[in-house]
């Protein structure tokens, strides 16, 4: 199978199954799992080639650029890819028993439109990792603002409602400033494919301007400090799978195109000013995304806001990444706990929904003795939390060890700072909630009982997110197929 | 990978394992339970031994898998691995008996024997890592599985000492990240080895490893309890009995006087760390927490609080002794590091004896005690002896030693630190065992509880027993050819052979 | 909707070449009073339909685009994009009428962020 | 009102950096004008537009479709739809123009489709004139029954993608790539995309407008139950 044919899998399977599933709803649950299988598959596939032969590139209708439109996937492409595949099965399987275990008219109205639109969100994001042309990103962008705000709404109450609209306002004004930044793009290097206008490495106000307006646009989706403010009550009143999908996919999205276009398509005007912007913005974002996550009241909020902290160490990739000492390892660094923060959002969320259906609520000052009712819940809980905290040997360790790593060698010590305290700042609001876990009660209420495929997801997501550590060499070396950044993974002269 | 590998996965399985399928055991069923935990145990021990004789003659043992870029997960056997990795094994022989007796009929039990089994694999990982990274992972994943253990009991009490806990370890755990994360930036990967890796960078680098040296002090101290980084320790006393000797004989605290050792002789080598003049200030850090912790001791009437502040000054010989250049000093404090551990467990079995057969806690409330529970006063007086330093027990020969090194290496001030803090320890144990054998018992226990035909649960008398013996064994078959002393040597003849 | 007039259709070394350029800022300008209005309006529907001015200004930048090149035919790709984002944009505003909708009947009221 | 003015200077900044940007526009920049029209011949058709949205962009425009089709399940997904006009005997005039006007917008959606390939018009255009045929149905109330039969609304709705993405997968099969059409039959091609496009757009716009899910949606009229809202 060529690597085209894996493209075309990717993209063309969780489309069809999309509008099979609005055709046939009751067929909805079924079509979820075979395009699990299938895209599954094809990721495999697609990994093996890009290990094998380096970067893929499709030219569709085979026209090629300018004229034409092309999928590629590299590394990080594909890294992306195995990511989203990774959590929608977590969310496929999950799901199966999610809306249904409610047994009324309203969840099954919601089972049913949740699987076309999760298997939307799903095309969205494979188009999204795969394309190389910044006009075609605009319309994979808002496929998935669409399914996302929709998928949002699905929950129905008024606090998700009224989220759901700031959330699709933010998104659409988002989307047209990126838009317009494509045409001033068009007007000025008349072409949009990101290959093309990184060879011919232009420079200019029409670029600068569009690049400020792509760049606030892509901020605002992806949430980041001071934009992320629609970001925790959309996250916190979502159905628990699309609160895992809207914060461990969703927002990864617009940040995976900010980094193709300011490393990729733009990289002479990344400047080491507009890279300190980036990372003192991500570094805010940690800072005040810890903070508030510690004065939560609702279980989902602390998730949501840890989010928004979450995301702020991504940024801190541009100002560690650029610089060509230890750039490659702040690069892998960074993408690593893009990954580790996906598995373990995931792992959060589903947990938190398990609680909020055992409990009937998620007010983190009465799950006292949670522990004993939903031991498998918590103790999932528990593992995610260590790999946001960043405790070895999980993949958020291994993620902050390279940007660690990155900045000691290029002396950027104050990104240190920020990353150490951000993790000690992790550690207390997840022990926040741990604490309440192991508190004693006397009489336990019955809960309502678990399927235990919603359980045993949670907690397989949040091994993943630890064991997933030792998986990062291969990573690295993924990551490296048509990387754009250089610079060596392990520092230092080797002492003997 | 060599033929030797399994032995060293096999050493942290026995209990990761045993852990693993005791968190799915329903509550009932206690004696599965208890024979999986003996099981787990006992395998671990007999690897031990097979390891430990291995090493003796030389063998290499390795095992190395992918983990970060660069960077194994590996794990290995020298002479100080075999030391730290026999002692926690044989003391959580000791350990998990006495558990299952202590914890008879609470609830909880297969989430904390879990726990329980998955700290051990944490403290024999730290004991058998090979490089830095696996090092600290294992030091990390201690701190977490040991807060369940603190918690246990669910109390608003147990929750506030959990979080103090965690509160110092994360932080120190922290700091120690950055420690190591700063080393690999300067040195590349950091690999166990002794006389040390660093000394080409010594000359060019003096600051930075300095302050490295530092942090690593800072990270590693918050365990080991280094003054000012004690705090934790007495507030952990809410935790049940055996998660006390855990903490301060088995696990936590040797762990971090460990690292301290690690740090010292295998990445810095105490040539090099006293080249780069860092040795000095942490031995009179050592010595401060010494006095300190005694002092503080004295003024305790809760027992399991003045042992703690006893531990706080303890283990810091084990510093001491590190700190101070010169193989018959580092003799002294290695051989401390099994000698406290041993004696301090069987003060804290004799504790939890007391408190679960007669509820006394308090040192005031001891009168007597010695009539009622004799075996269990006896093991008591024992290790209290020892650790004043009476000879022919445990604690007199490493006091010998750490006294004559300190001459050696021209540290006089050392001396009248050792002596100070032996008047005080006799001044903080001697009156609890006049009390306890000489004072007549009061009327009435505070809750006392009969167990047939000894003076209480066989499973709570036997450990202390048990490691009393070692006490003793460990002072007068000092010269023996079967010492913890005698293995000392061999480590310190390989640190400072030429 | 792709019949559009441009500066161009004459002889293009008689034309100006840069006349497209006041479509565009045109289209900038619209796009500046749509955000404004996005972020000044209080009600819901007018914000609905700030962002379609914001995104018809969008759209003219494009179409301006059209007719940046010279020769009498213009540039067909902007102009194809412009009808992929018509499309797109009028699938948003549905999709924002909708939830207009459901969220005043949900509040009983159509200013937002009360409970947000 | 500070925050007004704060926002005005904002958007006035912007507008000023805009113009600045766009005054910076090259004057004869390289744009695809050029390019498009040499590769006119091989695309199938001889309208550009048709030939970018179709052939050299088509990618973008399957996943515009699906876009459509997303845009009325979430609308679906959120509401039920409503009928404007309950009856049609009350507006005779309303029913006389329709007579008329309905037949000539059907058949002006097809003479924009056909037209497509050569001058500007299409699917996306006749789908609109589709579009408003269907709106101009409902106003009148007409076609209640037709409207209501959910299968068929949602399998004319997909068509559409379903359609794209068998093209898509056969040509494929053909010539290995994706939307690759073997040389000479590009036109064919097209053709079977837009017109199955151009039911699924004139229908989508239609019930876009309608706003919500028909009543005849099938797990409404399973259970019976009150509307919670609209």
């Amino acid at each position: 199978m060529t690597s085209a044919w894996a493209m075309a899998w990717l993209i063309l399977t969780p489309l069809v199954a999309a509008a099979l599933a609005f055709a046939f709803p009751r067929l909805g649950r079924s079509l979820a799992l075979g395009t699990a299988g299938v895209i599954g598959l094809a990721v495999a596939h697609l990994m093996r080639l890009v290990f094998a032969n380096g970067v893929q590139t499709h030219l569709v209708s085979g026209w090629g650029a300018p004229l034409g439109i092309e999928l590629r996937a590299d590394g990080l492409s594909v890294l992306m890819l195995i990511v989203t595949a990774l959590i929608g099965v977590a969310i496929a399987l999950y799901s199966q028993r999610y809306f249904v275990s409610e047994h009324d008219d309203e969840a099954l109205h919601r089972e049913r439109y949740f699987w076309p639109l999760f298997l939307f969100l799903w095309t969205a994001l494979d188009a999204l990792y795969l394309s190389a042309d910044i006009f075609n990103l605009y319309v994979t962008l808002e496929m998935l603002g669409f399914a996302a705000v929709t998928l949002l709404a699905l929950a129905g109450t008024r606090a998700a409602l009224t989220a759901a609209l700031r959330y699709l306002f933010v998104s659409l004004s988002a989307s047209l400033f990126y838009l317009l930044g494509v045409g001033l793009v068009y007007g000025q290097c008349g072409t949009v494919d990101l290959p093309s206008l990184a060879a011919q490495a232009r420079s200019g106000p029409a670029l600068w301007v569009a690049l400020a307006l792509m760049t606030g646009g892509l901020i605002a989706k992806a949430a980041l400090f001071p934009l992320h403010g629609w970001l925790p009550p959309a996250h916190a009143n979502a159905p628990a799978p699309v609160s895992a999908l809207l914060s461990a996919l969703v927002v990864k999205g617009p940040f995976y195109i900010l980094l193709r276009l300011w490393f990729e398509a733009f990289p002479a005007l990344m400047t080491p000013a507009v890279a300190q912007v980036f990372g003192a913005l991500g570094a805010a974002a940690i800072l005040w995304g810890s903070v508030n996550a510690l004065f939560q009241p609702r279980l989902k909020l602390l998730i949501a806001y840890s989010t928004v902290a979450q995301l702020g160490y991504l940024f801190l990739l541009f100002p560690l990444a650029a610089s060509r000492e230890g750039g490659f390892m702040a690069w892998s660094g960074g993408l690593m706990l893009l990954g580790a923060h996906a598995c373990a959002k995931t792992a959060m969320f589903l947990t938190a929904g398990n609680i909020l259906h055992a409990a009937g609520h998620d007010r983190i000052k009465d799950l006292d003795g949670i522990t004993h009712v939903l031991p498998v819940s918590v103790f999932a809980f528990g593992l995610a939390g260590m790999s946001l905290i960043g405790l070895p040997p999980s993949s958020g360790f291994a993620g902050k060890w390279l940007l660690l790593n990155a900045a000691l060698a290029q002396g950027q010590w104050w990104w240190v700072a920020v990353m150490i305290l951000g993790s000690l700042l992790a550690a207390a609001y997840i022990v926040r909630m741990l604490a309440h876990a192991f508190t004693r009660v006397n009489e336990p209420k019955t809960p309502n009982p678990i399927p235990p495929v919603m359980e045993g997801t949670a907690l397989a997501l949040a091994l993943l997110a630890v064991v997933l550590g030792f998986a990062s060499p291969w990573a690295a070396e993924l990551l490296r197929v048509g990387a754009p950044v250089v610079g060596p993974i392990v520092m230092g002269g080797s002492v003997p | 990978m060599n033929l030797h590998s399994p032995i060293l996965l096999g050493i942290l399985l026995s209990s990761f394992v045993t852990g693993l399928v005791i968190f799915f055991l329903k509550e009932e069923s206690h004696r599965l339970r208890t024979w999986l935990n003996l099981l787990g145990a006992g395998v671990k021990l007999v690897l031990v031994a097979v390891l430990l004789s291995g090493v003796y003659r030389g063998e290499p043992y390795t095992f190395a898998i992918e983990f970060l870029p660069g960077i194994p997960f590996a794990l290995g056997a020298d002479a100080n691995s075999v030391l730290f990795v026999t002692l926690s094994s044989v003391l959580w022989f000791c350990t998990t008996l006495y558990a299952v007796g202590y914890l008879e009929h609470t609830p909880h039990r297969s989430r904390f024997f879990g726990f329980f089994s998955f700290c051990v694999t944490a403290t024999t990982g730290i004991a058998l890592s090979a490089n830095l990274v696996t090092f600290l992972t294992f030091y990390e994943l201690l701190t977490v599985t040991t807060y369940p253990l603190i918690v246990h009991r669910g109390t608003r009490e147990a929750l506030r000492g959990g979080k103090i806990y965690l509160t110092y370890t994360l932080i120190g755990g922290a700091v120690l990240l950055l420690a190591v994360v700063w080393l690999h930036a300067l040195a590349g990967p950091v690999v166990f080895k002794e006389r040390g890796v660093i000394q080409a960078l010594a000359g060019t680098r003096r600051g930075e490893l300095q302050v490295i040296f530092l942090l690593f002090m800072i990270g590693l101290g918050v365990k080991a309890a280094l003054v000012p980084l004690h705090g934790w320790l007495p507030k952990a006393m809410v935790a049940p009995a055996p998660v006390s000797a855990l903490l301060h004989a088995v696990a936590v605290v040797k762990a971090g006087a460990f690292g301290i050792v690690r740090i010292v002789y295998d990445v810095y080598g105490a040539q090099t760390a006293a080249a780069l003049g860092v040795l000095h200030p942490l031995a009179v850090a050592a010595g401060v927490t010494i006095v300190y912790g005694s002092v503080r001791a004295l003024f305790q009437d809760e027992l399991k609080k003045r042992l703690a502040y006893s531990t706080v000054s303890q283990v810091s010989y084990i510093v001491l002794g590190t700190a101070i250049l010169g193989p018959v000093s580092t003799i002294g404090g290695l051989v401390h590091l099994v000698h406290q551990g041993i004696m301090k467990i069987t003060l804290f079995f004799c504790a939890g004896n007391y408190a679960e057969t007669l509820g006394t806690h308090r040192v005031s409330e001891m009168n007597g005690v010695g009539r009622r529970m004799p075996l269990t006063t006896a093991a008591f007086t024992v290790a209290a002896l020892g650790m004043i330093g009476v000879p022919p027990l445990a604690g007199y020969v490493s006091k010998w030693y750490l006294q004559k090194g300190a001459i050696q290496a021209g540290e006089e001030w050392v001396a009248l630190v050792l002596g100070a803090s032996s008047l005080l320890n006799a001044a903080y144990f001697l009156p609890i065992l006049y009390r306890a054998w000489f004072n007549p018992p009061p009327e009435h226990w505070p809750a006392e509880h009969r167990f047939g035909t000894w003076e209480t649960n066989w499973m709570l008398l036997l450990p202390p027993l048990v490691t009393a013996v070692l006490v003793i064994w460990a002072g007068v078959f000092a010269e023996s050819s079967f010492s913890p002393l005698v293995w000392v040597k061999l480590v310190a003849a390989r640190e400072y052979a030429p | 909707m792709v019949i559009v007039s441009t500066p161009s259709t004459g002889d293009p070394h008689t034309m100006p070449d840069a006349g497209y350029r006041i479509y565009a800022l045109a289209g900038v300008a619209l796009f500046a009073i749509g955000f404004y209005s996005l972020l000044v309006q209080a009600h819901l529907l007018r914000r609905i339909m700030a962002l379609n001015v914001m995104g018809s200004g969008v759209f003219l930048v494009y179409i301006a685009l059209g007719a940046q090149t010279p020769g009498p035919i213009p540039d067909p790709v902007p102009h194809a994009m412009v009808l992929t984002g018509i499309v797109v944009s009028v699938c948003a505003t549905g999709l924002a009428l909708a939830l207009v909708d459901r969220v005043q009947a949900a509040a009983g009221d159509a200013e937002p962020g009360e409970d947000a | 009102m500070t925050s007004r003015v704060m926002v005005g200077v904002l958007s006035l900044a912007m507008c000023a950096a805009l113009g600045w940007a766009v005054q910076s526009l090259p004057v004869r920049p390289t744009g695809l004008t050029g390019a498009s029209l040499a590769k006119l011949p091989e695309s199938g058709v001889t309208n550009p537009v048709t030939a970018v949205l179709l052939n050299y962009r088509g990618y973008d425009t399957l996943l515009e479709v699906g876009v459509l089709l997303l845009a009325i399940v979430a609308v679906w997904s959120l509401r039920r739809g409503e009928w404007p006009a309950s009856d049609l005997h009350d507006r005779p005039l309303l029913m006389s123009l329709l007579r008329v006007v309905l037949p000539v917008l059907v058949l002006a959606a097809g003479y924009l489709l056909w037209i497509g390939a050569f001058a500007p018009g299409g699917a996306f255009q006749g789908g609109a004139l589709l579009g408003g045929a269907i709106v101009l149905v409902m106003l009148g109330g007409l076609a209640r029954r037709v409207l209501a039969y959910d299968r068929l609304l949602r399998a004319g709705l997909v068509l559409g993608v379903i359609v794209f993405a068998a093209v898509c997968a056969v040509t494929m099969l053909l010539t290995g790539g994706l939307l690759q059409f073997p040389a000479g039959t590009g036109g064919t091609w097209i053709m079977v995309i837009e017109s199955a496009a151009l039911v699924s757009i004139g229908l989508t716009l239609g019930l876009l407008y309608f706003g919500g899910r028909p009543n005849g949606d099938r797990l409404d009229s399973e259970h019976r139950r009150p509307a919670h809202h609209a």
